[in-house]
């Protein structure tokens, strides 16, 4: 029950924790169904706070990687080095009119942010963050990640339509083109490394890296991941759904207030789970020297949000076509090829 | 090898597709493929007949359908009938090809005569090892078609006597009618036993088991298919037409096998005709009669190739008539054998001619033999193997049909059979003297006549030394052929003064023939035939033919034809049309009531259907005690 | 933890049985489409219910990510459809009488007939991916290969239907 | 069990109603989806319950799975043409399907 306990073993201590509140409620007389209900609950919450506070982390995170890209230095009013910034911005957009158009759907309109948003956060649930720390180790934990993932673009999809506005339709046609086309090659790549585990479940595919990286297995895969997830994610150099200079903002572009906040949570909650899939399937998940497991997912989680942010502000956007032909025609193939290479060097 | 005796049949159907598929446009490789094939078949032939001749024999077969106790089979059905058939059929396609290489040489159909020809060879080897009756009536209708197909070769040229196409239909139609009555023979066995197999019909046919009456009834239409196919009296109308065709056609299809396919199908069924004695009488004397007929004919024809083509039919009813005479398979086996070497070398001859000469009408021709020494020679030694001059082959087969006769009692065609021979070797060498000795007519001085080229005369050669030979096996010293045919029978037993005084008497028939056509023919060439001048009269009864066709023409088509084609179109318009006409009234009017249910609207077809599957849901869970088995 | 399973079972059914009547009653089109995508959710967690857990998530993802896709991309490129005026259904009483008839002589059945079989509702193991590939890569290839054959031939059909014809104006995607 | 096997009945009668009533052909695509899923539901339980052990079942869906996903593919493709060329998707105006 120490903290050092938490830290390095959390599996026994979430274990502890888990025996202690079932017998205290035993003595209690509550049912343990009940205390499980409970629990689900506790954990749910805390998930999710983590999930607000970390995307809050991450949009103040971009603006000051962007200004410092930029050679200026993003926010700095609120708090020190303007980190604070994010709850401005939430308090801000608490407060706006949530503006509905005239000839909208109001019932998708409204729908859609929400059940993006919670299609995003549903990938986390089968993330592995430390031994023992994941809320359901599916065995087909890998396919719930693109499930959830394929619904929220579903929603970015209906959002767009159903903002009857020409931009956001486009913008909607478009996520759902790319997210098509990015997801094949995602999985394609994602189910080498499947192979090497020999299982679905993340938590044992992270355990099977145990040693040794799979990126060093399975360097092509990764690179492909990384490009795939870009798409899915809707990332620069890949964010055509939002591209401020065709798209004003693309799906969002009549969104505001809280719904807004929701799109754009989601957008950095997709980008997070993104990152800590990578760290899963590629970097070994929580394995590390040293530092407590929950650390070390979170280091090498950030330093692949930092590249991604790196990216963003690099690279040019590439055009519709060239993103669709490069999906098909470039990525797909060559994850079919890892695929099958992967495939044969086990089988020998 | 017996058990790839299949590959024989197979073989050149695998040359048809490849010509067909493949090389159609390159005419020197469909001939090789053609040849090659039918080269393998021939020494897979060869190979089958050594092994039965070592005793081995065998019927493969595969169940094709089976219609409740009926059962339909393909097979191969290996025995020496069927041995010798592969090897004679075999060996002739395939110099009858070699052949063609040359005679066809740059004629735009040269792929496709190739493909018809191979595709015949496979017709006719599957005929020839079929084990049951529906197979070779499938190859029987097949090598008709080949017939149609190859008479009608050369579709777009105006023809000798009449159109290529026309002559083809003629044959087609002719052979019809005795296929009519072949079907319904078959059906009519099947009727009475529920199978089809040739060695299951037969075993029940010796046993006694059918019918008497019944077999003689079937024996004779199965017959009627013979006499269309062999060109016996009344269907013998089609084969000098069938001359329409190319040479090298006429010598494989209509001289060697096809047209002897009757006389196999008679062999081959000779347990039959066996069991009902009588149908063997009508093959006796329709075969006599033939071969008098066509000979007769053959005097005065002034184209030589329909000359050979009566001559053709003549022989086909020799063999009929051999069979006809000693129930047995024997010395018609060995004629159609013998008949089939020198009769296509006569054929292959004759085209060597007209391939050079570029006709086929005798009046124009003469004095080649200077010019085409080894078509000249071959043709004599043709000539001399049909008129039956020993040792040539053609004499012991002949001789043992005659001496079949007489010792069956049958002096009448044992006489008839002499005189055939001396108007054979009459008329063979009427057109040898005409066309090799002598001059040239006058107005053909100024063609110049060479001859032909090596693919043509190597066959020729070949076939030369086999119409010498082949005859050898089977003299009435020592019968080979009778022995590996038919082993348990008992074989001429030895030489009889009669035999020896009949072979003297034919020997010296045949040269008569030959002095006579000498006498007449050899020292000058005439542009009018002797007879004309002498007896106009028996002329125009034998170059019109006996007028038999004059009287289908006149009479049976206008009159009988036509009239039953009346009485079919009555029967048809009135009864089946009256009857198919009510089940649609009755069909109809069903359709009109249900035709509200359709109204194109999916639907409501939906709803039907779905409704339908509901109450069929409701019955089952209400009305019937449907347990669910878990 | 059989509350739980009883809960989500009957929270489930509410939600997937309300799902599917709206998509059947409701005039909107598009609405459709999202009680669609949440209908098939619901069928996917009836599939997680029953321990078939890949197939859950293979319904998600085919149904709800790429079929309900597929609808709304349909819906969108129809121009001119049908607004929510006009009424959207017909022959109802007849439809609600078979389908009535079909429920209760289904329901029937299954009370009645059924009542007992098989095993008690309850929890076994879930089946691991791996039985699963056994049996259809090895009893089942042949389907395996045809159901492949299929698609392919569904995914060329309905490019070649879809296909803009030569000179036919743009009504297509993009 | 039995409360899955009704479950799917329910659906599948659903999905049947959608069928036979929408007049829209989308609709009525809908509604086959439903009864797909119905019938999916009731294999997956008589899976579960029968024969656990075996994938059978579940395979069984699969191909469900594979095949309803090319049907509608393909039955979507038909529909744009349809509109295309007919001006409408409404089930009832197009008769054509009769002699």
């Amino acid at each position: 029950m120490s903290l050092w306990q938490l830290l390095y073993e959390p599996d026994r201590w979430a274990d502890e924790i888990n025996k202690l509140i079932t017998n205290w409620g035993l003595q209690l007389g509550i049912p343990v169904f009940i205390t499980q209900l409970f629990l689900m609950i506790v954990v749910a919450v805390i998930l999710l706070s983590f999930i607000l506070l970390n995307v809050a982390f991450l949009t103040w995170l971009e603006r000051k990687v962007a200004g410092h890209i930029q050679v200026r230095h993003g926010p700095m009013r609120t708090g020190p080095h303007g980190i604070l910034q994010p709850v401005a911005d939430g308090i801000k957009l608490l407060f706006k009119e949530s503006i509905t158009l005239p000839f909208v759907d109001n019932f998708i309109y409204t729908l859609s942010p929400a059940m993006m948003f919670t299609a995003a956060m549903l990938t986390y649930i089968v993330l592995p963050f430390a031994p023992g720390w994941v809320v359901a180790p599916l065995d087909y934990g890998l396919i719930f990640v693109f499930a959830a993932g394929g619904v929220s673009s579903f929603f970015v999809f209906t959002a767009g339509w159903s903002s009857n506005n020409k931009y956001s339709l486009l913008a909607g046609m478009r996520t759902i083109a790319q997210v098509i086309s990015y997801e094949i090659p995602m999985i394609l790549a994602a189910l080498g490394v499947a192979l090497f585990a020999g299982s679905l479940n993340l938590v044992e595919i992270v355990e099977a890296q145990k040693g040794l990286w799979n990126i060093v297995v399975q360097p092509l895969g990764f690179l492909l991941f990384l490009t795939a997830a870009l798409g899915e994610t809707h990332r620069a150099p890949f964010d055509l759904l939002e591209a401020e200079q065709e798209l004003v903002a693309g799906y969002m572009t009549e969104y505001s207030g809280m719904r807004f906040a929701l799109f754009y949570l989601g957008e950095y909650t997709h980008m997070f789970a993104a990152a800590a899939l990578m760290t899963t399937l590629y970097l070994g998940g929580w394995q590390g020297p040293y530092l407590p497991p929950v650390v070390w997912f979170l280091l090498k989680a950030y330093a692949l949000v930092l590249l991604i942010m790196w990216f963003r502000w690099t690279y040019p956007r590439i055009r519709i076509d060239h993103l669709m032909n490069f999906s098909w025609k470039f990525i797909l193939p060559l994850a079919l090829i890892n695929l099958g290479v992967t495939a044969l060097v086990l089988v020998w | 090898m017996v058990p790839y005796a299949w590959l024989i049949t197979a073989m050149p159907f695998i040359a048809f597709l490849i010509i067909i598929g493949v090389t159609y446009r390159r005419p020197l490789a469909s001939a090789l493929v053609a040849i090659t094939c039918t080269a393998v078949s021939l020494m897979v032939s060869l190979s089958v007949l050594v092994a039965v001749i070592g005793g081995q024999t065998a019927e493969l077969s595969l169940k094709w359908a089976e219609i409740s106790s009926f059962k339909l089979e393909l097979g191969v059905l290996v025995d020496p009938m069927s041995a010798v058939m592969f090897v004679v059929v075999s060996t002739i396609t395939l110099l009858v090809q070699i052949y063609s290489i040359g005679y066809m040489h740059g004629d735009p159909g040269f792929s496709r005569f190739f493909s018809f020809l191979s595709l015949f060879a496979f017709s006719m080897l599957g005929l020839v090892s079929a084990n049951n009756f529906l197979q070779i009536f499938m190859f029987w209708e097949l090598v008709g078609l080949c017939s149609y197909l190859l008479i009608g070769f050369w579709y777009d040229q105006p023809g000798v006597a009449l159109p290529p196409p026309a002559a083809g239909m003629r044959a087609f139609i002719v052979t019809r009618i005795g296929d009519v009555g072949f079907l319904i023979g078959i059906l009519l066995l099947a009727s009475a036993i529920p199978t089809l197999n040739f060695n299951e019909i037969f075993a029940a046919a010796e046993a006694g088991k059918l019918n008497t009456t019944l077999l003689t009834i079937a024996a004779v239409l199965i017959f009627t298919g013979a006499v269309g196919k062999s060109a016996q009296f009344p269907l013998h109308v089609w084969l000098p037409d069938a001359m329409e065709g190319p040479t090298p056609v006429s010598a494989l299809i209509h001289a060697a096998t096809m047209v002897a396919a009757g006389v196999y199908l008679v062999a081959r069924t000779m347990a039959i005709f066996a069991a009902g004695p009588d149908s063997l009488l009508v093959v006796a004397y329709i075969g006599g009669f033939t071969a008098f007929l066509a000979a007769s004919i053959g005097l005065v024809m002034t184209d030589f190739k329909r000359v050979i083509a009566y001559s053709t039919i003549s022989q086909l009813g020799y063999m009929m008539m051999a069979l006809g005479v000693s129930g047995a398979v024997t010395a018609g086996m060995f004629h159609l054998t013998t008949h089939a070497f020198f009769k296509a070398l006569l054929f292959l001859a004759i085209g060597s001619v007209i391939h050079a000469a570029h006709s086929q009408e005798m009046r124009d021709l003469g004095g080649l033999g200077k010019d085409m020494k080894i078509t000249s020679l071959t043709f004599l030694v043709g000539s001399l193997a049909l008129a039956g001059i020993p040792p040539f082959s053609g004499f012991w087969s002949k001789d043992e049909i005659v001496h079949a006769a007489f010792a069956s009692g049958k002096v009448g065609l044992g006489f008839l059979g002499l005189i055939v021979a001396f108007m054979t070797s009459f008329y063979i060498f009427r057109v040898y003297f005409a066309t090799f000795w002598g001059e040239r007519p006058a107005h053909q001085h100024g063609h110049h006549v060479h001859e032909s080229p090596p693919t043509m005369t190597v066959p020729l050669i070949i076939l030369a030394v086999l119409a010498v030979v082949v005859g050898w096996v089977g003299t009435p010293w020592a019968n080979y052929f009778a022995a590996f045919l038919s082993p348990g029978e008992h074989h001429g037993g030895g030489v009889e003064g009669f035999t020896v005084m009949l072979m003297l008497v034919s020997t010296l028939i045949a040269l008569a023939g030959i002095l006579l056509a000498w006498a007449i023919y050899g020292r000058r060439h005439y542009d009018i035939e002797p007879l004309a001048e002498k007896s106009p009269g028996l002329y125009a009864f034998l170059s019109k033919k006996w007028f038999i066709e004059n009287f289908y023409y006149g009479v049976i088509v206008p009159y009988g034809a036509v009239g039953l084609a009346r009485l079919c179109a009555w029967f048809d318009r009135a009864i089946i049309d009256g009857l198919v006409n009510g089940i649609a009234g009755v069909v109809g009017g069903i359709g009109v009531s249900l035709r509200r249910f359709q109204t194109g609207y999916l639907q409501f077809y939906a709803l039907i259907f779905f409704a339908v599957v509901v109450i069929a849901a409701v019955y089952l869970t209400l009305f019937t005690g449907l347990s669910a088995g878990i | 933890m059989d509350v739980l399973y009883n809960l989500s079972f009957w929270l489930l059914a509410i939600i997937t049985v309300g799902s599917a009547l709206m998509v059947v009653t409701l005039k909107n089109l598009s609405r459709a489409v999202i009680f669609l995508v949440i209908f098939f959710l619901g069928v996917g967690g009836f599939y997680f219910l029953m321990q078939a857990k890949f197939l859950a998530l293979i319904q998600v993802v085919i149904y709800a990510g790429a079929v309900a896709v597929i609808f709304a991309f349909v819906i969108m490129l129809t121009p001119g459809l049908p607004g929510t005026k006009i009424r959207q259904s017909l022959n109802q009483g007849v439809a609600l009488i078979i389908t009535g008839l079909f429920l209760g002589s289904m329901s029937l059945l299954i009370y009645k007939q059924l009542a007992g079989a098989g095993k008690a509702a309850g929890i076994e193991k879930s089946l691991s991916l791996k039985d699963l590939g056994q049996v259809l890569f090895t009893d089942y290839l042949l389907p395996f290969e045809l159901v492949s054959f299929v698609l392919l031939v569904a995914l060329v059909g309905a490019v070649l239907l879809t296909a803009r014809e030569r000179g036919e104006g743009n009504g297509g995607l993009e | 069990m039995n409360n899955f096997l009704v479950l799917g009945a329910l659906i599948f009668a659903i999905g049947a109603y959608g069928v036979l009533t929408r007049r829209n052909v989308v609709f009525i695509f809908m509604g086959l989806e439903i009864m797909f899923s119905g019938v999916g539901i009731t294999l997956a339980a008589f899976a579960q319950h029968i024969q656990p052990a075996s994938a059978l079942g579940q395979i069984f869906i699969l191909f469900i799975l594979t095949v309803a996903a090319a049907e509608t593919a393909l039955g979507l493709a038909i529909f744009l043409r349809l509109a295309k060329t007919h001006g409408t998707v409404q089930a009832d105006k197009i008769n054509e399907l009769k002699g």
